[in-house]
């Protein structure tokens, strides 16, 4: 090694309640590199990362920072010693200004009184590096999901440390966005600090990460210079296998005669005049820029929210839902973009949460039955092969992936007759990712209606047979030729222009 | 791990047992009553445990309701007037010649308007549980104050014994009261467990959002819950009237605290999602042996307050400290470990 | 009856001395407060005498359930005998009658239970002890004018104190007018309400304080809206009430006999509970009420 | 949009103003002044305006400390106890010959020692604030009786008049008391808004995980808090002590609503994360002129709870309804809004 190793981490073990997160692991980190961490969802990522954080302490093993042993025993301390960390779920203070949550803690100040001047102009100075459009005086809680994100990693920028940690920053970023994140992260690599990086996204390491080490089940495998090598290797090194090609082949069997969904001119609070169907055995993919309302109109047509107009038929029966129950009746539900905020019970058990669409099913008359309960999630569990200590457990012990794969299980516990996704495979692994892909698949050939929601590019235009881009509440185009179904086209449409 | 793969080896059992929170309350009321017990022997005769079971059982209505309120992430303010409102509404009509199961009924449907009303302004309008309840406690006691002038309405002579017999009775030496009171706990606890309908209170409670997203009909869940509660607390307010013959607008002032403070020693949480009428149980239980006991000791009556406070505080503690981590059986579980090693 | 007095005279003594073991207990409600101390010294003093033992408990608050409870414990420990002042009429009746019946003597001071068994009632009714304020305070303001009522309304006792005023008003001046304020049973509150009270109607000559909140409340009210001209009628002889008799804040107080409720209480009870009596006791007993003013203010410090 | 990007044109500034809740609880208070000075003519005279900024007072020290504690996410339901504990404390020593301003130094020092408590429990051990400041509800005002025994004690002659005229007495008419409470609520205003150690107060009510992962000492900040709503409420039960020259248990009793209902009324969250001391300043004001308005208009007692309750929900549902959608600023530019299309 030429260069100066900033941290390094030798025979950690983390031993939760259950689970064993992590087992003698080790990891160095140079000064002034990108770093990628990549592994199955529960491989450990993130634990590791809150350890250096400071969140919690390791079981065992040490830590060295610039050769010192450290111990950071809170955010605080890890903080003063110079690392930074944007937490893979968001945790930011709805209730006040983004410059407020960038500089939590560290308010500039005259003697005892906020400087709030220099806050707000501190504030918009960072956040012009990523080219925000909304004020440092915005309250986050008016932010959409990925503005909220960038104040997140605004937050750790500022904080000019010399680790910097992103756990997934990008899993809730659109493209422009992540674009906008590499550049801020090349020019503080430029400024000789390191980049620990997270994500499952294999284009995302090869643009910016100039090593990668891989975690296995709790387990350190190996890291490997970037450069040298390309994606196979690493999800082989992830997975232990190959994974052949990343998406499930396209339809062959799409019935353009019968129509599962039919919508006409459905408004709502952000969008109008949405029309689209849904044909027996394809997958239809909605692209476009997050905030273009592609959730709202999906949430309204099943009755979540509110429409304001418009028809929906489903098998050419017109519908009118009162709220969500009549959809879910109907065999129509929605798996959430906002897994912490909307999927999950944090403090139930794995099998309450799979049970809570469709207590009918796992109950006679008004009676739960605890027995079918158990065995619906067993059942899904399996399917999905869901990595779980025990269904008892509460769902906030399992990794995101698995949380993910928790909620699908869930709704596909209703034998739905259409499925709508949005962002489903946000933060899951390649390997996850690819099941998920397939399953969507195999749904969609057994003539389940299958909609799905992606602001990843490759994954709309890998997984869906027909792709719709939404521009500012209304469709702005629709795109099924494979040959047409470029980055380029899809973008154009998605900024409102013509393709 | 015996635990994770859901085995249930004896050892296991054990511990499940020392986890549940209503051990701990069961091991602090064994305690005290032993305690108390020792220094005045005359505690545990028959009719002192009488007392208590009376003591607990109006109360005790209260109390499921508060925990019904906690779980699903709510609280009630107004069960106290309530019970006094509707207790005084019957006393009323019967004085004005309404026949006593007639103005039963009566106050039955005030109870349910309040726990529509109150239902309504937190689930459609959206306003905090805390203020709408608050409003509605002086609401109803106002009514009762109303409805009295001020000064208690006596029955005697107006209530059939048929009705009187329901609060002062007994049947093989129990009170009736108290079987009513429990028969009642005993339902809503199995409901609570084992219904569907309620496991949604669970998950309102838990995350009102995933709920809306699981197609859970969350204004429903919480509008019937909060007729639930006032229904109870009429219940209360009826019983009490056949209780003590009058009609009072002072009946239960400042029971909500009480039943408040018997589901949180039971181990239901303010945050919603978590609870069970059996802790809660056990909670009023205690709490009313610590008031007798005051008594029985001749403990001198600047002092109640006091010793009050100071025992919840120390229930809840203990209940907490000993709960801290999940994991394990709680303070008894910790012992365990320890001797194996 | 003869049977029971060779019981007692075991070793030939006299039946007016008990045994020690003999319990006899005061149950009073809001019990936090001054007033109930007088009666029990009046109980323990009549105690002493007979050579039992005597015990004083109740509940800080006046809640009717909570009162009940206290009196089935109390019965629990099986004393030979109970005075009890009630916090609401009816509501103690059955677990009187349940006391008598199972052989433990009872009666009712300061608040009655009048559709119990209970031996006998000794008070000036709250009601009557009403009449005797109106009485006083009328002439005061010759008959006319608006009186201001300070009181924890819903109170039993203090309701009826005041049904009592206006009766006697209605009946000899009926030209004095009411306003009736309300105490909330907190100082603070009641001292706002009372100087609301007082602005909406300067017209007000007289405040009759009906229980011991007001009795702090109202004073401090007139002085704050320096309507010092005010008559200031007070009831009970807290300390604080008597030391602003003395300072001129209050004119007067009505004053009730405590000590004799205490001390007759045991009285009756022992001779109850001994037979030493084969007439039955009186089923009321007037203990007196008396207006306390400036100049008789020292006598009724205690001592 | 302009709103989301800041800049402030003229039509901004009016919706600033109206979107600000202070704003509409000041309508409120505006309207029910009217209306009770049309009826009652004598309301807006000076003496009753002085005992309305009396009554003011004392109870807005407790508000102001509810504000805060609500802001954390927390709560306080012993704030009236303490005042009474803390103000029959200080009698207590004045009357065993302690001079009084040594004995009000006692008292803050035993309020600061029940802030600790409180602060402790919820911070370190975890224990529910509602919970553990309802125990301590009982603990302190049982203090109080033991102390007192019962007997309110009367200081005639004890207390210097310097200590009086702090609740007494007046500087140009202006009542000392409600001199000393504004002072206390505009510096506690500037610092909450302005002040670097108060805004963490914001930022753990509103996510208490993110202020832990940004090196906010979150146990700190709410034994600071804690402790400082003990000793407002210490300040208040010395301030009545020296007002009605009597120490008395019964002080503020139910304080705690009078104080949570201001604080709400004012626009502070139950959730945490949102509030103002001007709102509950407002706040306190409304609920003490309804509280005057409803003895001035010879509203019988009988109803008196029942309006005060009517009122409590009618104002925080007007306020919330006008803010519902939070772009805006509420009702009135919703109405602006209607006139320019
Ligand atoms: N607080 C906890 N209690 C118990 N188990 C936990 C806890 N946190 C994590 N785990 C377990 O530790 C393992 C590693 O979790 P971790 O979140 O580090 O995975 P990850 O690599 O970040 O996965 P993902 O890519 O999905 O984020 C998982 O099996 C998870 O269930
Ligand atoms: N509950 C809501 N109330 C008001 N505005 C909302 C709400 N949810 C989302 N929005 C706004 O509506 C716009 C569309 O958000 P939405 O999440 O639907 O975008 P999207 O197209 O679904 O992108 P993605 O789902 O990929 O994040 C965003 O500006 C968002 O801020
Ligand atoms: O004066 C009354 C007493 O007569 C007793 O009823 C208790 O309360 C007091 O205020
Ligand atoms: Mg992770
Ligand atoms: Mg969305």
């Amino acid at each position: 090694m030429n260069r100066e190793m900033l941290l390094e981490i030798k025979k950690v073990t983390k031993q939760f309640p259950g689970t064993k997160a992590l087992d003698n692991v080790q990891l160095s980190v140079e000064r002034g590199e990108v770093h990628a961490l990549c592994g199955e969802n529960g491989a450990g990522k993130s634990t590791l990362m809150n350890i250096i954080g400071g969140l919690y302490p390791p079981t065992d093993g040490e830590l060295f920072f610039e050769g010192k042993k450290i111990a950071p025993k809170n955010p605080g301390e890890a903080q003063k010693i110079g690392i930074g960390f944007v937490h893979q779920e968001l945790s930011l203070c709805p209730h006040l200004t983004v410059a407020e949550n960038i500089y939590i803690g560290r308010l500039p100040h005259k003697g005892d009184m906020i400087d709030f001047p220099k806050l707000w102009e501190n504030a918009d100075e960072v956040l012009s590096r990523f080219g925000a459009n909304f004020s440092s005086k915005t309250k986050v809680s008016d932010l959409t999901v990925s503005e909220q994100q960038l104040v997140e990693i605004a937050k750790s920028v500022s904080l000019d440390c010399k680790l910097l940690i992103l756990d997934e920053p990008t899993s809730s970023l659109t493209d422009k966005e992540t674009r906008k994140l590499f550049e801020v992260v090349r020019s503080l690599k430029q400024e000789n600090i390191s980049i620990l990086f997270i994500s499952h996204r294999m284009p995302e390491i090869f643009a910016i990460c100039d090593r990668v080490s891989v975690f296995k089940d709790g387990r350190y495998v190996c890291t490997m210079n970037v450069p040298e090598i390309n994606a196979d290797d690493i999800i082989r090194a992830m997975v232990g296998r190959e994974l052949g090609n990343l998406y499930p082949p396209k339809s062959s069997c799409i019935d353009k005669t019968t129509e599962l969904l039919k919508v006409e001119n459905l408004s709502g609070k952000i969008f109008k005049d949405v029309s689209f169907e849904l044909y027996k055995g394809e997958i239809l993919g909605f692209a476009g820029l997050v905030g273009a309302g592609r959730s709202e109109i999906m949430t309204a047509l099943c009755g979540i929210d509110k429409k304001t107009s418009g028809t929906v038929w489903v098998n050419g029966k017109a519908q009118s839902f009162k709220n969500y129950r009549d959809a879910v009746d109907q065999g129509v539900c929605y798996l959430t973009e906002d897994r912490k905020k909307q999927g999950l019970y944090l403090d139930m058990s794995i099998k309450s949460n799979m049970a809570s669409a469709n207590l009918k099913a796992v109950s006679k008359g008004i009676w739960l039955q605890e027995k079918l309960e158990k065995r619906l999630a067993d059942e899904y569990v399996k399917r999905l092969s869901i990595k779980v200590a025990g269904i008892e457990y509460p769902i906030s012990s399992l990794s995101g992936g698995n949380q993910q794969k928790c909620l699908l299980g869930k709704w596909l516990s209703i034998k739905p007759k259409i499925i709508i996704v949005d962002e489903p495979t946000r933060g899951i692994d390649v390997g996850a990712k690819l099941e998920i892909h397939n399953l969507l698949r195999t749904l969609a050939d057994e003539g389940v209606g299958v909609i799905m929601i992606s602001s990843e590019l490759p994954e709309v235009m890998g997984v869906s047979d027909r792709v719709i881009v939404v521009h500012e509440g209304h469709l702005s185009g629709e795109i099924s030729e494979d040959d047409m179904m470029t980055e380029e086209n899809i973008m154009r449409l998605a900024s409102g222009e013509a393709v | 791990m015996s635990v994770k793969n859901g085995k249930t080896t004896g050892r296991n059992l054990v511990k499940k047992f020392f986890a549940q929170r209503e051990t701990s309350v069961l091991i602090i009321i064994l305690i005290a009553v032993a305690i108390v017990q020792i220094i005045q022997p005359k505690f545990l005769n028959v009719s002192n445990l009488k007392s208590i079971a009376l003591s607990v059982s109006t109360d005790g209505l209260l109390s499921i309701g508060l925990c019904l309120a906690l779980i699903l992430g709510g609280i009630e303010l107004s069960v106290g007037g309530v019970a006094a409102m509707t207790c005084v509404l019957t006393g009323y009509l019967c004085l004005a010649g309404v026949n006593v199961w007639a103005a039963c009924l009566v106050s039955v449907l005030a109870g349910v308007a309040v726990g529509l009303f109150n239902g309504l302004m937190i689930s459609k309008v959206g306003l905090p549980p805390f203020i709408v309840t608050l409003g509605m406690m002086n609401l109803s006691r106002g009514v009762a104050y109303i409805l009295t002038k001020g000064s208690p309405l006596s029955l005697s002579g107006y209530l059939p014994d048929s009705f009187r017999f329901l609060a002062t009775g007994e049947v093989l030496g129990i009170p009736m009261l108290f079987i009513i009171f429990v028969v009642i706990a005993v339902v809503a606890h199995i409901f609570l467990m084992k219904s569907n309908v309620c496991r949604n209170i669970f998950y309102v409670g838990s995350n009102e959002d995933a709920a809306k997203h699981s197609a859970i009909n969350v204004d429903r869940v919480k509008i019937g819950v909060y007729v639930t509660v006032s229904v109870l607390a009429t219940l209360s307010g009826i019983l009490s009237l056949g209780r003590f013959n009058v009609a009072t607008p002072e009946l239960s002032v400042g029971a909500e605290t009480t039943a408040i403070s018997a589901a949180v020693i039971g181990g239901t949480s303010f945050t919603g999602g978590v609870g069970s009428i059996s802790g809660t149980f056990l909670g009023i239980v205690l709490l009313k042996v610590v008031n007798s006991a005051l008594v029985m000791l001749n403990v001198s009556v600047y002092w109640q307050d006091f010793v009050q406070g100071a025992i919840l505080v120390l229930a809840v503690t203990m209940d907490y400290v000993t709960h801290k981590d999940k994991s394990n059986g709680g303070i008894i579980c910790a012992l365990l470990n320890k001797v194996r090693k | 009856q003869g049977k029971a007095n060779e019981e007692n005279d075991g070793e030939g003594t006299s039946p007016l001395v008990g045994d020690s073991s003999e319990e006899y207990y005061m149950i009073s409600f809001l019990s936090g407060i001054d007033y109930w101390k007088t009666c029990y010294t009046g109980m323990e003093d009549a105690a002493k005498l007979y050579g039992v033992s005597a015990q004083y408990t109740g509940q800080t608050d006046s809640d009717v359930a909570g009162q009940v409870s206290v009196l089935e414990q109390v019965i629990a420990k099986q004393p030979k005998g109970i005075a009890i002042s009630c916090v609401n009429s009816t509501a103690l009746a059955d677990t009187i009658n349940s006391a008598i019946d199972q052989g433990i003597q009872v009666v009712t001071f300061d608040s009655d239970s009048p559709t119990s068994n209970r031996a006998s009632y000794l008070s000036t009714g709250n009601e009557e002890a009403g009449q005797k304020a109106a009485e006083y305070l009328a002439p005061q303001i010759n008959n006319k004018g608006k009186v201001a009522i300070l009181y924890t309304v819903g109170t039993e006792n203090a309701e009826a104190r005041v049904a009592g005023f206006k009766a006697w008003c209605a009946e000899n001046a009926p030209g004095i007018e009411f306003v009736e304020v309300n105490d909330a049973g907190d100082t603070t509150t009641a001292t706002d309400n009372m100087a609301a009270a007082l602005q909406a109607n300067n017209d007000i000559s007289a405040v009759f304080c009906v229980d011991g909140i007001a009795g702090t409340a109202g004073p401090t009210a007139v002085k704050e809206a320096s309507k010092s001209d005010l008559k200031v009628l007070a009831f009970d002889v807290d300390k604080t009430v008597l030391d602003m008799i003395k300072s001129g804040d209050i004119d007067a107080t009505v004053a009730q006999g405590q000590y004799n409720m205490g001390y007759w209480s045991m009285v009756m009870l022992y001779t109850q509970a001994h037979n030493l009596s084969n007439a039955a006791l009186p089923g009321f007993v007037d203990t007196g009420v008396t207006i306390v003013t400036k100049d008789t203010v020292d006598d009724y410090y205690v001592k």
